[in-house]
């Protein structure tokens, strides 16, 4: 069902945690609907330095997110934006069609967690 | 296969006495039954000696069993063959909240063509309360089915109560036995049913057999309708194989069943324990007591069924969840729900269903792995400390 | 077995291939496609390898065909779920009378819910004639459903022609191929038909499987409900050794079929010559050259089919009989009736029907044993001289 | 699905035939429905000296009227026409339920049989 890939980042999931004073901070889904990723990322100079997660979910949710946090590092907040759920699933060697909600969530998450940053930063 | 198999309700390895009775309907004795001539004329032989092992094992008479492809096959036979064939009675039928999909779903079907279906709620434990089923049942109500027991929660129904209610009220009654066949002892005449259907892979008989029991003289609507096999009730060419394996799986049923559900009740009383003990925040699901041998079921808090599943599949551990991972909707259990258990808490759903190949040594590598991929998990998880701010919702309504 | 099996259209000896393919699913590879575990993985990906070489038999994509138990099964589906899906077209379905039992009876069970049902008239050889179609048709018409060729007489259908003709008017086709694969080339997008049936037991797999052709994007209600199964389609734990079975027969049957229609075609023309010339009145049934290969069909005037194959089985022969003796009526083929054939010359049929391993030598001995047992039967009846002051009558009324 | 025993007087049928000038003549069913018996009688001083049958039908058919002649030679005709469908069944082994109208199309016949001469006794 699922790729060594996706299968790798389950059982050695990258970036596991909640970045303490995080830039910013990302949580989409509904634990009662079996997924919830919450994302916190750390922006320097408009690049993103750093970026962890905590995840309520399935295997490819986990996956997604260990897979998100790691295509964020080092990229530039639009670079980051401009991920998308097949980006995601490509990365991770392809999704079940029944389990691509999960990368949409980890888009939505990544992209939840910038606008957070860029609000902070307009408030500021 | 160095794993260990913790998922005997999904479906069982053949026995080999099972195999070896097959072995020569395939190549040798391949004639058709309805054939007069000696090979044809041999595989009937050899499907009515299967029909009457099969009858024992439930307690009826070989004439009163109708072979099926599936429990699913069985199940909507049953729902909408006596609906059909019994609507002059009336156009309402009741079943019950903890009912299989192949009961669910074919009641859904009758709904659309017309018919009133009561879906009976169950207590925390998941019983059907008796007065509940008194008070639903209606003059117009032609059928009640009802689970034997769960697959996916254990808890095991007060059939006889419920089946004397519906006669009382001139309603038949079918049973899905597809979980107890196997693990509990069946007897049609006690139990008072009018229906029950059993599928032979869940207990170590082939895929591609299955039973309904039909009380004689009981009309039903074919499900299938074609030739004059099954007494003109279920047409297709008989699967001989699969059904002579069938027979011998009951025969073993019939004489092993008290020394296997002895030794899964032990086990699964010590995976229990050793499970509520070990782990933190983990509930029992179904009833702590009338409940299958064999079936240890729970609900894990802040963490999710399949992802436990996949962690203990990467130790060799095989096991199911009713989280419903295989259903595309992602929706918690509608059993676990109808009992009361929370949206988020029914996520976290893990049910270990024991088989006669289980040892206490797999047990305790179980206990051994189980707290570990949930400590895992739940460093993971963002609920760790707890649910939060989460609320109860009733539904969840997907995204995407 | 020293006997000569001439009745590959009840049912077939499975190949040793097949069986062989089979062999790991029992108790080895047992797991539950739906598991996410290895071993249910590893189910998963046979039933969906067995689904491609089925799709490559019928030249149509793997998502195209639905497994189901039996052919019966597929038919009833078809019918069914067809009907019931598109009755927003139109409540009138279209069937011929050369129909197999498995669809003739549930076009009857739609009859009783509502639905008009047309039975098209064929000629004397069995033929659906594409004008009558073209009559037959109308506005309301959601399903035209003609077999693609006759297992008790031969005869292929012009299914091309007759799809168009639904195509054209806004009807579903679908074709019950059951008795054609194995024998024939099949192909869905050459046919330019919606819906196929195929069963694995008529091409030397098991018995067990058996598929439904559904043309991509075409509606169908379930006519077993519960589970995700077949895409929600057919609900049941899948029954993977036999679908495996049926992928490896259909793999077989794909490689081999030019040389085995030849075969058959050849042992089939000696069979009919041979007895046209040494039997007198002796008729050959269905079409002369528009048939299966294969296939010898007969009716032998003043004596009984059943009397044929049991004095035939005594010199291990084994044959079949379309005069029903399987059925409780004791009436003569509908089959042979709706092609003008005389009830009582109807009551003499005969079918041989020939498979891989036939061989030429069977078919002399068979030119041997025939004509002497009709000889021997003729001495026995009352109509040894002619038919005599037997009148035509339409219908049979037994007395008790 | 069949005795040894009906398989025997289905095999080796007795008593084929029609007697010449026979004193009783009995015909019973229709070949549309798949069963004729035809069964002629020779009578002596009230009893059935001889007995013969054509039949077109089935197996069951065919050992039902051997049977049946068989049973009834040297019986008065108030003995054989007291013999039942069910005393032919049992003497043959018994029948398949679906095949038990053959039994009665046996006694039948020979019934027609005894009628006749009895007729034709009046009549003389
Ligand atoms: C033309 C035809 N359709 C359908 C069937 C039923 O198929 P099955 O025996 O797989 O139920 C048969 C059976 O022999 C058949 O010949
Ligand atoms: C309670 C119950 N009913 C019905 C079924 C369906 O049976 P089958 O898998 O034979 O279709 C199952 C399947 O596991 C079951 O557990």
């Amino acid at each position: 069902m699922y790729s060594e890939k996706l299968m790798d980042h389950f059982t050695n999931p990258r970036n596991v945690g909640e970045i303490p004073q995080a830039d910013g901070v990302g949580e989409e889904g509904n634990p009662t609907c079996g997924d919830v990723m919450k994302i916190t990322i750390k922006v320097e100079n408009g690049r993103i330095t750093d970026a962890k997660f905590r995840t309520f979910g399935c295997g490819a949710a986990i996956a997604v997110s260990s897979m998100v946090t790691e295509m964020v590092k080092g990229k530039t907040l639009e670079e980051a934006m401009s991920i998308t759920k097949e980006a995601v699933a490509d990365a991770l060697g392809g999704l079940p069609p029944q389990k691509m909600h999960c990368s949409n969530l980890g888009a939505d998450a990544l992209r939840l967690a910038i606008e957070d940053y860029k609000k902070k930063g307009t408030a500021k | 296969m160095g794993a260990r198999y913790f998922d005997y309700m999904a479906t069982n390895p053949m026995r080999p006495e099972v195999l070896e009775a097959m072995m020569p309907f395939f190549r040798e004795r391949y004639g058709n039954p309805l054939s007069l001539y000696e090979l044809g004329q041999n595989a009937k032989g050899a499907l009515e000696e299967a029909r009457s092992k099969v009858a024992q094992l439930v307690g009826a008479k070989p004439q009163e069993m109708i072979f099926t492809s599936s429990g699913a096959e069985a199940n909507n036979f049953a729902i909408k063959g006596l609906a059909g064939a019994h609507a002059k009675k009336g156009r309402h039928i009741i079943v019950s909240k903890m009912e299989h999909h192949s009961i669910l779903n074919p009641a859904r079907a009758l709904e659309k063509e017309g018919f009133a279906v009561t879906f009976l709620p169950v207590d925390k434990n998941g019983l059907v309360d008796p007065a509940v089923l008194e008070k639903a049942i209606t003059n117009e109500t032609s059928l009640v089915s009802v689970i034997h027991a769960s697959p996916e929660v254990g808890t095991i129904e007060p059939i006889k109560e419920l089946a004397a209610i519906a006669r009382k009220n001139g309603a038949l009654f079918h049973t899905d036995a597809v979980a107890s066949a196997g693990y509990l002892p069946l007897d049609v005449e006690a139990l008072g049913v009018d229906a029950m259907s059993i599928s032979a892979h869940e207990f170590y008989g082939p895929k591609g057999a299955a039973a309904l029991y039909l009380k004689g003289g009981t009309r039903i609507l074919p499900l299938i309708y074609g030739g004059i096999q099954e007494s003109g009730r279920r047409a297709g060419t008989e699967n001989i194989p699969a059904i002579v394996g069938m027979g011998k799986a009951a025969e073993l049923t019939k004489a092993e069943l008290p020394e296997r559900a002895r030794r899964l009740a032990q086990m699964r009383d010590r995976l229990i324990s050793g499970v509520l003990e070990k782990i933190e925040n983990v509930y029992l699901t179904g009833h702590p007591a009338q409940r299958l041998p064999g079936l240890a079921s729970f609900c894990v808090a802040f963490i999710e069924g399949e992802a436990m599943l996949l962690m203990l599949a990467a130790k060799g551990i095989y096991a199911a969840s009713g989280s419903a991972c295989s259903s595309k909707a992602l929706k918690a259990s509608p059993v676990l729900l109808s009992m009361g258990v929370s949206a988020q808490l029914a996520q976290g759903s893990i049910v270990f269903s024991l088989g006669v190949e289980n040892t206490g040594e797999d047990i305790e590598y179980a206990l051994g792995e189980f707290p570990a991929a949930v400590k895992r998990l739940r460093e993971i998880s963002p609920y760790a400390g707890g649910w939060g701010k989460v609320k109860e919702t009733d539904q969840c309504i997907p995204k995407n």
